[in-house]
């Protein structure tokens, strides 16, 4: 398709689905609710997509490990499974079969099995769902060697990381956000190479890294400063592991000036990790010290004023990219 | 049900009927406040669940330990959970029993026993196995109540937790609240076993099935489960079938509902059908019940006007609570 | 046993205890070369559970997935794994069938259809049921065997795996081997039931519980199950009874061993049993087997000096096969 | 106690359970092998516990879940319950229990609950038991707000962090060293504070900053340095989470060069955490940049060579030591 449509992330990933189910029979869908008797997905992801294609896509009972070990046996066998953990806190639940099993049987087996499969979750603050429904964990993920941890902020990246997630021959972490799920964008169904970062916003005076949610609030903040004089880049990593150093490496040189951002806990986040790359990295070359925001040292509470002050916000990145420009 | 099977009294009866239209009214009132766009929340409502809770909590006292679920109000309301905190919870207040942090799915109570409220499905059952350990050492006669779903008897701490308690005859009674749904899942769709309680079989425990939305049947199944525990005989599984009728999520459109099936129970509402038995067997007449029932609503009525009043945590709460020792 | 029931042939029964032998002899010889201290690994004998391998695969092909753990070698052997491969494997050299990587716990062999080796307890059921599910959309007959102990019974993964298997109706045999320990846990100090094969009715599933030992027994059983899978009328719970005779891990004190039960599973060891039965019956004759014995033994010889001569792996490997991509 | 005694750490540990049994009734053991029966636990850590403790001491089946489920349960009503995971990649079984439930429920409570318990585990590299058995995922906890994370590196620590970590009034998780396990050493029989790093070795040139088996082949890398004119400090951090910043940050001032090292994997292991705060917090101090060292980016190998070529040791420390002192 050539084509360029309007379609929000829900229907980016829904047609990202019928169409790698259409393009290859090895596809296959698994989870709680994903089939049109249950309403397509709690979310409606996954609408259309049983009586499309049956048996390929089954509804399970409530049984993480269950979703995950028939995903893994599945591909084991030949298909290429998404499965659908709910929200992102029940991947705790299946934390063994992914962590243990998933993310090493490759390696386990000397390269003789691989396990080509996706594993969709959805999460984020902002529905006051509070401490056991709204946790980014993707850090947990990309501490694991044998895993790969994507995150896309708009509905083309969705898409596009979305197919190429599902053809890759290991397996992936798909983490969605669920407050910019009904955001439209364009989406040009291309599919978006894994480890890729992308320049979503040129600027020559600091970097801003992000992924999911925290990119809209940097593009947000970057409006705020341009009105201050201060022309921000910002960087969408896109694939959280492996990441694209070069990109982001690239970007922080430029600009002599890096924030690192995202909505997981800040500490040992994955900001740190590439905090810690830039500033051995770029050792001597910065103008300032790399900052890091990210969500408070805490489970995500219910209230709406503490669960608004849970996350960094465009205030937030604003901030602090005026104190490393000022520094 | 056999003649031994204990039924409870006319006092028990009335009494399991207040605590049960207290879940009810609070549910409309929640309702209310949510459609008018004055509380905003996840809400599960407990609707056509109401007397399962109140046909076991008569037996309970404020030391038995219970544990249940997001979908779990009526739980909480039957064990005694202070209504004034409750709704100042809802409502994200710092006067809420979790200040506010915590929410419709994390209410706790300890005063009253209500220990944990989880938005995990499957896991109140090793906590509330945990608790009966607790209970079993202190050697107090305390038992733990595990409420779950029927969604909930299909994942893996469901088996854990009760092989764990049969094992070491914990005094934990295992109530799977079996509404036919989970989410949007029908429950035929989740297992092929009909009765929930043949799995109780595989861990050397009892387990019955019993009609939940009936006072005796469920009184009888919980008095003799918390009984045996008390007596040091171990956990029971008590699958109580019952039927949510305001769906899995206030607010959803329920296309995936089984029309037939939702009119059938909807005729079969415990609520209006407990009420009328109560007069038609003179335990209490219609004015004794409209009394009752207007006393409960202006209960509610205070609950709700002091949650709206009441102010917001403040941020800083964001430091407290993560460790005993406030975060620097 | 019913008259129905299938019964090995005297071909099957000599195939049964060839394969049975080729896993008791390439357990002696293992042990052999961990006490003299040329192979350095953790090892847990499956000597004493020979049958039930052998029993089952017989009616299997290489086309028919398995899974199995730690305590698997028995199993492989059974289903055809190369020796050599196997070997260079446990010696950590990069002609084993892993390139060294994977070791005694991750033995693989996807030409036989030996997909996983698993050190986790209880997690090659979950992903034998995936085969399972891998074959039935395959729609070829295949089926997918799940081999896990008696401790593995009480964990999540199986309760889970049971449930999905049975309402998918998925070709999978769980093959629980009942040692009657689990580490140096006695089965009765796991759990309350004396049958795991109980817990198939809580699935809606067949379960049996047999003689893991007897090889009509155990061949009737796994046929039947494997029938029934192939015919699409899904999984089937087989518990086979048994006991290990090397307690859990080589070199082990064994001070928790029941001395008792230990004295009488010694005496009724299956394979001494097994080779007088095929004299007896003529199936055989001492000079046929012991022919046969030592080609086994000259076979494992081979693979052990490939094995001893063989390189270690390249330090480079640390970086390839995490992912499809070699590692920067 | 103020006597002093040689022991190793499985007898450090199994004393200061001993202790802590004795000195409060609420306190109860429960895990896999624990009691006497089954020998006192895999590695004789629980041994004699059950015979003297009775009922408080439990052997469970193998149900991790449960585990960690009833411990919960039991601190909830007043018991400070120390489980075992036998090894550490088997906590990711229980993963939900401990960072959805076990983390999360003083805060989500409001403080009216809290869950004082311990959590022991084992591992690292060594055994050639391979990718299912030798992993550390300290990263993992230390990124949940609620649950303190300790790995004590020699007999003393271990039993003065037992100690503190029952007494704790949250959750804490008690890493143990599989090949350190033997090595014998003074025991104090003091209680360690939680929280607090020690300086195991001063020196001026350069800090390490490590934590468990690490800091043993830190020790040893100081030695060689040392013959070489190279003074180096090494920081034992003991507790990881919540990290002791004044005692790194200092250590890393006072020498001007840090290499933080830990056996996990390096790529968002918790080295990047405290990378980072050094890189930002001392910015413009430093002589060097902060380098890291952690295991490979892979499951833990079986084969000899790869499993020694897997972590950091003593070389490869001096190494980056002499980097940082050339720079
Ligand atoms: C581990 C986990 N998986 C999935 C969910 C999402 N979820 C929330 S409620 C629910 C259905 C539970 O159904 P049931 O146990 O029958 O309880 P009910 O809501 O009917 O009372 C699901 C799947 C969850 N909260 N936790
Ligand atoms: C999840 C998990 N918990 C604990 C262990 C440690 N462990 C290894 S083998 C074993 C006993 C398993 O017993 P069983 O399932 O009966 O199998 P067997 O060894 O007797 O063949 C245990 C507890 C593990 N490997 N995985
Ligand atoms: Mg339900
Ligand atoms: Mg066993």
């Amino acid at each position: 398709m050539s084509e360029v449509k309007q379609l929000n992330v829900v229907q980016a990933i829904n047609q990202a689905l019928h169409d790698a189910m259409a393009a290859d029979p090895k596809v296959l869908v698994l989870g709680e609710e994903v089939g049109d008797k249950q309403e397509g997905g709690v979310m409606g992801v996954t609408k259309g997509l049983s009586t499309a294609f049956g048996e390929r896509v089954r509804s399970t009972p409530i049984s993480e490990q269950a979703i995950i070990g028939a995903a893994i046996g599945a591909s084991l066998g030949g298909y290429r499974p998404v499965a659908e953990i709910m929200l992102m806190n029940f991947i705790a639940v299946p934390m063994d079969m992914i962590t243990n099993h998933a993310a090493k049987l490759r390696f386990m087996s000397g390269g003789q099995t691989n396990v080509p499969i996706v594993i969709r979750t959805m999460t984020g603050v902002g529905f006051s769902t509070g401490g056991q429904h709204s946790d980014y964990l993707e850090a947990w993920f990309a501490h694991t060697a044998g895993i790969k941890v994507v995150a896309p902020s708009n509905p083309d990246d969705a898409y596009g990381l979305m197919r190429a997630a599902i053809e890759d021959d290991d397996p992936v972490l798909f983490i969605e956000n669920l407050p910019t799920y009904w955001t439209p964008g364009p989406v040009s169904f291309q599919k978006v190479k894994l480890g890729q970062a992308k320049v979503a916003l040129e600027g020559t005076d600091a970097t801003v890294v992000a992924h999911s949610r925290m990119v809209v609030e940097a593009l947000a903040a970057a409006k705020t400063l341009a009105t201050e004089g201060i022309s921000l880049e910002v960087v969408d990593l896109r694939t959280i592991s492996p990441w694209d150093r070069a990109t982001v490496l690239a970007s922080a040189a430029k600009t002599g000036r890096a924030v690192v951002v995202h909505e997981a806990v800040k500490q040992f986040g994955i900001g740190a990790e590439i905090a810690a790359v830039i500033g051995e990295e770029l050792w001597g070359k910065l103008k300032a010290p790399v900052q890091r925001l990210g969500g408070a040292f805490a489970p995500v509470p219910f209230s709406r004023p503490l669960e608004a002050a849970f996350a960094p916000t465009a205030a937030d990145i604003a901030a602090a990219v005026r104190k490393a420009v000022t520094a | 049900m056999t003649s031994n099977h204990p039924k409870p009294d006319a006092a028990t009866l009335l009494e399991i009927y207040k605590r049960a239209t207290l879940i009810k009214q609070n549910d409309e009132r929640i309702i209310k406040m949510m459609k008018a766009g004055k509380l905003v929340m996840p809400y599960y409502s407990p609707r056509g669940q109401e007397i399962i809770p109140s046909a076991i909590s008569v037996s309970l006292d404020d030391d038995d330990y219970i544990c249940t679920i997001y979908r779990g109000i009526h739980d909480m309301l039957a064990k005694g959970f202070p209504l004034g905190e409750m709704w100042a919870e809802l409502a994200g207040k710092v006067s809420g029993t979790c200040k506010g942090k915590g929410g419709p799915m994390h209410l706790t109570c300890p005063s009253k026993g209500m220990m944990v409220t989880t938005g995990i499905v499957g896991s109140s059952m090793p906590i509330a196995t945990g608790l009966g350990w607790a209970a079993k050492l202190d050697g107090k006669g305390r038992v733990s109540v595990a409420n779950f779903g029927d969604g909930a008897a299909n994942i893996g701490a469901f088996h854990e937790s009760l092989n764990l308690a049969a094992l070491w005859k914990l005094p934990v009674i295992f109530v799977c609240q079996n509404n036919q749904y989970a989410e949007h899942t029908r429950f035929a769709d989740s297992t092929l076993v009909d009765k929930l309680s043949t799995r109780a079989a595989g861990y050397g425990m009892p387990g019955v099935t019993v009609d939940g939305n009936d006072p005796d049947a469920m009184f009888g199944a919980a008095k003799i489960a918390i009984d045996r525990a008390r007596a040091g005989e171990g956990p029971t599984l008590i699958e109580a079938v019952t039927f949510r009728f305001n769906g899995h999520l206030l607010g959803e459109a329920g296309h995936y509902m089984d029309k037939e099936l939702y009119a059938a129970c909807q005729a079969k509402d415990p609520m209006p059908k407990l009420r009328a038995r109560l007069i038609a067997e003179g335990i209490a007449s219609e004015a004794d019940l409209a009394a009752t029932e207007a006393g409960i609503d202006a209960e509610i009525e205070k609950a709700v006007d002091a949650a709206m009043a009441a102010p917001f945590p403040d941020i800083v709460e964001l430091k407290r609570d993560v460790f005993a020792e406030e975060i620097a």
